[in-house]
């Protein structure tokens, strides 16, 4: 060990990388139209208005969300405004049964493969239809279905197990990948660390695909890291890695099918880092005019990744303005609608209170259970949401 | 004396240290410009300095480990975890480093200037992952202080004390009070005792055992006893570790009774210790048994937040229970 | 049947797991070719490769992490800790993952299939970090399964039973039994249930509870108690979470007395919990106060180890002071 | 933010790093010549034979005190052998009040600071003038005269407490720095990444020095990492970063004089990654020969640091055979004499026990205290330390 080869040097020469800084890989200008070296990846019409539709969706429902959050009809949402190309363009490169990990600003990749619009008022209302059962604050989707892990809060913990998940698919030999996505600040996480080193070293099928928006909350990047952003720790691994402008699609679908060649064909686990920026606030709860500039947010907005899309295909006739224009109306209106929907359905049953603690309810948190059922039978106005549920019960 | 919320007291608590002494330094995620997102931190950045006010990477076991660095070094790091329950990935510096760090090295070292902040609690809407009350897990570990205020005047004056205590202390924070608790604080410096309980009502029949936010819920519930007749003794543990079961012990021997509460799930909770030291202490003088209330032996719901709290309606039913025994 | 201890147990259950489901997985520190460093997994690499049996870097989180990811997947990792004190880095992954995965998605996703090994617990000259008896940091999380197992026997059916759980298990191993605990064990496949006492001697006068290495210490104060005339029923409590109430108590509710020992400091130790919840249970028959015979409130020590821990004489005192009080 | 140029590229392009692999640098070849392009540091004689008298010292002390284990006088030991100039050349480049805060390996360093053979024997028997009252198993040592952290075995956490500390340092303005000396094992801790990001994004007075001793326990580097060492991390994080020939005094020394430059003139930490072998086993408990061969060790043995700066010395006439041979005996006496002498020490009283877990003790473990006497005195002969301490009564 300890044995590789590396070059002698007889003076004290310190390195800090910056010679040797990682470049962005893009193909399409703001305009729609590619960089005259750029080579479209091979995106067929039907693909490239899957894609487009799953943005548009995005957008849309953030739109909607937002403001029903304004409105009190929600306690909280996320906003994946301004990074619907890295997500979508990374997702679309995928296999669909391809495992996704994510964070919590990813409902792109969602949307893309096919999360209805009821899937997910019904989670952001914590129905008796949310898959999660009404535990898990809005924005913490999840699908087996679709190959989507349900979120989690705790930051970066996603990305060993990411790591671990890829290793099973090796194992299995079914030819899949994971994907897991993350923040810029997530980064700063020891469990990037460990995901990222594991990976390289047992050599599993997974793509780190890096967000790197700008900002954690409040916190801009030059608080986060000093040296060239994310892209350099992953050689750090000696693990294959990119930088791709993440407000361009075709740049983070082309990215992402080469990452995912080298991870499932030969077990290369890579690192992408997309860059791009959180254009909305960081949740519902926050508010960004005090930490950053109008002048920055407008810089970015004039590089909005959707329209960028838009462009590209309006220039190649593969959608029209009298289609976005119907699309829009029509996301509007279902999102409205399905939204009333779910507002109205009962809340989980109270079981779902102490169910999915273990497989079987033990019996020590069955007794609680009967005591809460037996207390709010006494009570039953101060519990209405469930009181419904303990009435003529045991 | 002003009138402010929580998180006023505990800024001008900060504020209060850090302008006495300049090897006072706060830190953590979101804490600088931004003054946190609770705003617990507002204006120290504008006020002392970005060396002693400031952002950290995001990265809980970096802030703790880094802070006990800080502290072995002689500096007052006081360490926002944004919220308690993102302290975990910092578990093994504060359970195998800070705890330790004085009785490995027979006293060479200490980080006993280290403060460590954190919102904790349910209570407003947060799940699984924005209202866990992890006290008991740190209960377990000699060495630290854990402390947790019941009100903005508690707050700073608990806050100040566990600044200035040489030994490393948890402050956690009942968010849900933040705002909505508000009362008298005296301007300045002044110092609440670590490891000593209060009693905050004296009473005959049962005494009644919490902290934190639990305290209005059980003043609440108390309320609702009286007009039944019941007579409670009502005590805020303030701190969990090193705990006076001097005091709640001598109150129990005199009303025999004991009902505890507190958010966290029962198992393991931090009711178990006291229920079982006092058990022991005041067994001859115990008229019922130890009654803990507490959150279900469950991750933290959300839909469902409410039936899963022990609200005062639940505990006013045990106090009634244990008398009625 | 053959005659093995606690490791070549321990070793004979992986290799029966691994050969049975080639789903199963072991790796850690030192796991691979070397075997670990107690060779737990001697030869598991060499007759199952190095894609089943493996070294990982040196990152208890990242193990952690990546077992979750990997139960997650279906398969069934066996994930070892070097030593439990060095569980710590791992919590988060712990606490706030394998204990929530399947909660928190409704039942969509689990980490059912994962198991985690680690030796724990003193008497070894170990002293702070090489000591700890971690079971109650963990006991306070609902979602998770703690077992200790006693002997080789238990050690090889609680393992398969754990690893079979459709639950997360922390398996904590009392590595002073390691060598020193020996006994036939039957070869091939058998599991023993989690969630259950055993009761290993029936008795009337006072109920012994301990689990893992504390059981040889319990069975040598028994031995002194009965030449004394004192008649004791003695449980291995096997699984801390969840743990057998209704065992506990109904002989609790027979002999009016209960000792409970355990290597971990006092205070937040799960004898608490125990405690409180069996006075709860039997208090109108218990006929003296519910006695803990554990570690110190303090970090484990070297040189003075053997003051520090419950050995046989202490828990034999206990034992005639809860008979006679 | 994320505003910073990067050039553009317009096809995906990955790198792994492995087109910068970071040279190493060295000065002395084994024979105790310099490269031909090599220049010595300005190291006079005396700092000169400093140096050498503490790699002896600690090579002395390693082998007497593995064969006192071997004998059972000793329940465990670590030796730093073939690793000290990695640990002592770096220690002599430092004020010898800057702050060092080590693995466990690195009783070089407290023997280049001159903790006594007295010091290290109270420590390793664990008696009663051990500074660490006899808590800790041996070889962990600490001493606050001599700016040396008590040992702590949970890896790595010292790693992110050096950045805390180093920041205490710049604050004070007293012009010093920490050392922090680490494994390349203990270099996938999740603490790890964390203090060296934060130490370049806090700009601290802290040198990051990596033994890169080929193993952890039984890990070979190649299952540990897949990059090219540990050294390009710090280029990930913006860190003035070196790789030099741990085996190499006048190289380490070098380097760590210009990291301390940086590290205190302008805080910008260093990463400084030495490439040396654990030339004996883990420790006492552990037996390399099922992990690795033979030819390799003997390889390594061709490369003793020690024994390369005897050749530099002799060269320059600094020092003679005659010395070392009356050095090695001297030291072989002192250490024997000592040794026998701390092993005839008491242990530590019996109240150490319970102090120093508080500054003062608090009311419930003194109670615990009391019972534990009481229990004792009942029991004398179960208890032979510490019976004669409680006699009498409290
Ligand atoms: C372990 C942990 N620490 C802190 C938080 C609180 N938190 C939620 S999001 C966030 C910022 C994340 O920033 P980044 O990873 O860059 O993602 P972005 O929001 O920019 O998409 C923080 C600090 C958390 N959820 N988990
Ligand atoms: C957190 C933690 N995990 C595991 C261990 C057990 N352990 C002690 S030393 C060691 C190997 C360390 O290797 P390295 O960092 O390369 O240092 P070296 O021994 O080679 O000097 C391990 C796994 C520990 N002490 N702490
Ligand atoms: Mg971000
Ligand atoms: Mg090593």
């Amino acid at each position: 060990m300890t044995t590789r080869k590396s070059s002698t040097v007889y003076s004290p020469v310190f390195t800090d990388g910056s010679e040797h800084r990682i470049p962005t890989f893009k193909l399409l200008k703001q305009d729609g139209s590619l960089y005259k070296n750029g080579r479209a990846p091979d995106l067929d019409k039907a693909e490239a208005r899957r894609i487009y539709h799953a943005m548009v969706t995005t957008r849309v429902l953030d739109e909607r969300m937002l403001a029903a959050q304004r409105q009190g009809r929600l306690s909280f949402y996320m906003q994946c405004t301004g990074e619907e190309a890295a997500v979508i363009g990374s997702t679309a490169a995928l296999s669909d049964t391809d495992m996704i990990m994510a964070q919590y600003r990813e409902q792109g990749a969602l949307a893309y493969r096919g999360f209805t619009i009821d899937e997910f008022m019904n989670q952001l209302f914590g129905n008796d239809r949310d898959y999660g059962k009404g535990r898990q604050m809005p924005v913490h989707y999840g699908s087996d279905r679709l190959h989507y892990m349900t979120i989690s809060s705790p930051l970066a913990t996603q990305i060993s197990q990411a790591t671990g998940y890829a290793y099973g698919q090796k194992m299995a030999g079914d030819g899949a990948c994971t994907i897991v996505y993350f923040g810029e600040g997530a980064a700063s996480e020891g469990d990037f660390h460990a995901g990222l080193n594991m990976a390289a070293v047992h050599r599993v099928p997974a793509i780190f695909m890096c967000r790197n928006n700008g900002y954690a909350i409040s916190t801009p990047v030059v608080e986060q890291y000093a040296g060239d952003g994310i892209a350099p720790r992953g050689s750090g691994y000696g693990m294959d890695t990119i930088r791709v402008d993440g407000n361009d699609i075709l740049a983070v679908y082309q990215a992402t099918e080469a990452a995912r060649r080298l991870a499932v064909e030969d077990n290369r686990p890579v690192l992408i880092e997309a860059m791009t920026y959180r254009l909305a606030a960081h949740s519902s709860s926050d508010d960004p005019s005090g930490y950053r500039s109008k002048d920055e947010e407008a810089t970015w907005h004039s590089k909005d990744p959707i329209l960028r899309m838009k462009y590209w295909l309006e220039e190649r006739e593969w959608w029209s303005e009298s289609e976005e224009k119907a699309l829009q109306e029509s996301l509007r209106r279902e999102v409205l609608d399905t939204m009333k929907q779910a507002q109205k359905r009962p809340p989980p049953p109270l079981e779902s209170l102490i169910t999915d603690v273990y497989d079987e309810v033990p019996p020590a948190l069955d007794e609680q259970f009967d005591r809460l059922k037996a207390h709010i039978r006494r009570h039953p106005d101060a519990y209405p949401k469930s009181a419904a549920h303990v009435q003529g019960g045991e | 004396m002003a009138e402010m919320n929580m998180l006023q007291a505990i800024n001008n608590a900060l504020d209060t240290a850090m302008a006495a002494n300049e090897r006072v330094l706060c830190f953590g995620e979101d804490v600088g410009v931004f003054g946190g997102v609770f705003r617990a931190t507002s204006n120290l950045q504008q006020k002392y300095g970005r060396d002693r006010c400031f952002n950290t990477p995001l990265v809980e076991q970096g802030i703790v480990g880094f802070a006990n660095g800080l502290a072995a070094q002689g500096s007052y790091p006081v360490a926002e975890i944004q919220f308690a329950d993102y302290i975990f990935p910092a578990f093994d510096q504060i359970v195998n480093e800070s705890a330790k760090f004085r009785y490995r090295s027979g006293n060479l070292f200490d980080v006993g200037g280290l403060t460590i902040r954190a919102p904790y609690g349910g209570g407003i809407a947060g799940g699984l992952y924005h209202s866990q009350s992890p006290e008991a897990y740190f209960a377990h570990t000699p060495g630290l202080n854990v402390v947790v205020p019941r009100n903005p005047h508690q707050a700073k004056g608990l806050l100040l004390g566990a600044i200035n205590d040489p030994n490393p202390t948890l402050f956690f924070e009942p968010k849900r009070l933040y705002r909505a608790s508000t009362g008298e604080v005296p301007d300045g410096e002044y110092q609440l005792p670590l490891g000593k309980a209060e009693v905050l009502k004296e009473g005959t029949d049962v005494t009644v055992l919490g902290w934190g936010a639990q305290m209005e819920v059980i003043d609440k519930a108390v309320e609702m006893t009286e007009k039944d007749g019941i007579s409670c003794e009502v005590i805020d543990l303030r701190s969990i570790l090193p705990w006076d079961r001097e005091t709640v012990a001598a109150s129990v021997l005199k009303t025999g009774r004991l009902v505890i509460t507190h958010e966290a799930p029962m198992t393991g909770g931090f009711a178990g210790e006291i229920a079982a030291a006092i058990q022991e202490r005041c067994f001859l003088y115990l008229e019922s048994p130890i009654t803990r209330v507490t959150g279900l032996d469950t991750p933290f719901p959300l839909v469902l937040e409410k039936e899963h709290l022990p609200n005062h309606l639940k505990v006013y039913e045990a106090i009634r229970e244990s008398v009625e025994f």
